[in-house]
């Protein structure tokens, strides 16, 4: 199952269970901001995305890797507009039996959702200015 | 003549200083030459900048006809995560 | 830092928190008990450990992971004694400034621990039956 | 003589019944004299399964000298995760 979220604010993580049968592997990614970026002390990046296409296109990412790889549930959610350092932009959890097909499928769904949801982030620095952002690792 | 809304984004709303821009094109233009009308307003602003095309919000083939009451956007390399 | 504990009883994961200021990727994984083990039922499976060896090799090995990989934090917590489907055996949060060295150090550091850490494991049947569990995925 | 602890886990415990053996051999004794010794009590039960063995709770290379006052643990193949 999918779950795709584009959220404005502090992301809610989704809930670690006990309860499953079948799944040996729970995989859970928290991108986070750094305090630098270029070398330069920012206090906050400001995301902007797409609206409407953001979502559809992290949905249809997410039901892709579903496709790709034998996991069983993959749910993301990604933050919009200022997110301070040390917060949370990104969160994926994947639930797979096995722990092979969730590393695998995490690391191709971050690489993909870094080439193809559109989003884009703002460096806010110390001073209070916003200057685009050009890092994207 | 088709009425076209073009969204625009990070560095191309940065180069354009706009949001949205309402146009109007003859019928039987593609989404590249729209793009060549785009990079003309931004002053060389866009130049060295990749940009992918969505149509309607999805990604489509650079040389695709345009149809009235399309929402174009040019996207500039994406920075999510 | 190292965090490495043997634990008897649920597990407490180890906190995510929002004051980093340079650890851009959180990975938490979790190993959970799965109903089937050779495709018979179990309730649940239950740890035996080298007490005393099992925590020193888990330390060990969180040591070499660190040395190994760019990553900031290793946490790992596993547990023993008797572990129910659905429940956590396996806990392990590492943090790092890019997801890249995080995923690389999270699939050595488990691959590792399946073939050094002196922990076992015996299946429980439906029927209350204890019988050896020869699966390590 | 020099007095050994062997510790039995899983397989090796299942096999021989047993969870600790404290055993007198003489002086020179190695780990690897030692696990023929322990695979002779098992009777063939420990046939095919690979043993690592650890000294004072660490591993150590099959041909040890043993010391008076070591444990020794024989590792079948261990299954944490």
């Amino acid at each position: 199952m999918v779950k795709a979220e584009i959220v404005n604010g502090p992301i809610d993580f989704f809930p670690s269970e006990d309860s499953r049968q079948q799944d040996g592997a729970e995989l859970i990614f928290n991108g986070r901001v750094r305090a630098t970026e270029h070398g330069e002390n920012i206090t906050a990046l400001e995301y902007e995305q797409y609206e409407g296409m953001a979502e559809a296109e992290l949905t249809q990412l997410a039901e892709e890797a579903m496709n790709k790889f034998p996991i069983h549930d993959l749910f993301c959610k990604h933050r919009i507009g200022k997110v301070d350092v040390g917060e949370t932009s990104l969160h994926v959890s994947i639930w797979s039996k096995h722990r092979r097909e969730g590393l695998d499928a995490m690391d191709w769904f971050i690489l993909e959702l870094k080439k193809r949801v559109p989003i884009w982030k703002w460096a806010i620095l110390q001073n209070g200015s916003r200057i685009p952002s050009e890092c994207n690792h | 003549m088709i009425k076209i809304t073009v969204k625009c984004f990070s560095q191309v709303r940065y180069a354009l200083g706009i949001d949205i821009l309402n146009l109007e094109f003859e019928s039987g233009t593609s989404t590249s030459q729209l793009e060549k009308f785009i990079r003309g307003k931004a002053n060389g602003k866009l130049d060295g900048i990749s940009l992918r095309i969505a149509l309607n919000q999805k990604y489509v083939p650079d040389e695709t006809e345009l149809q009235d009451g399309d929402e174009v956007a040019f996207i500039p390399p994406v920075q999510g995560g």
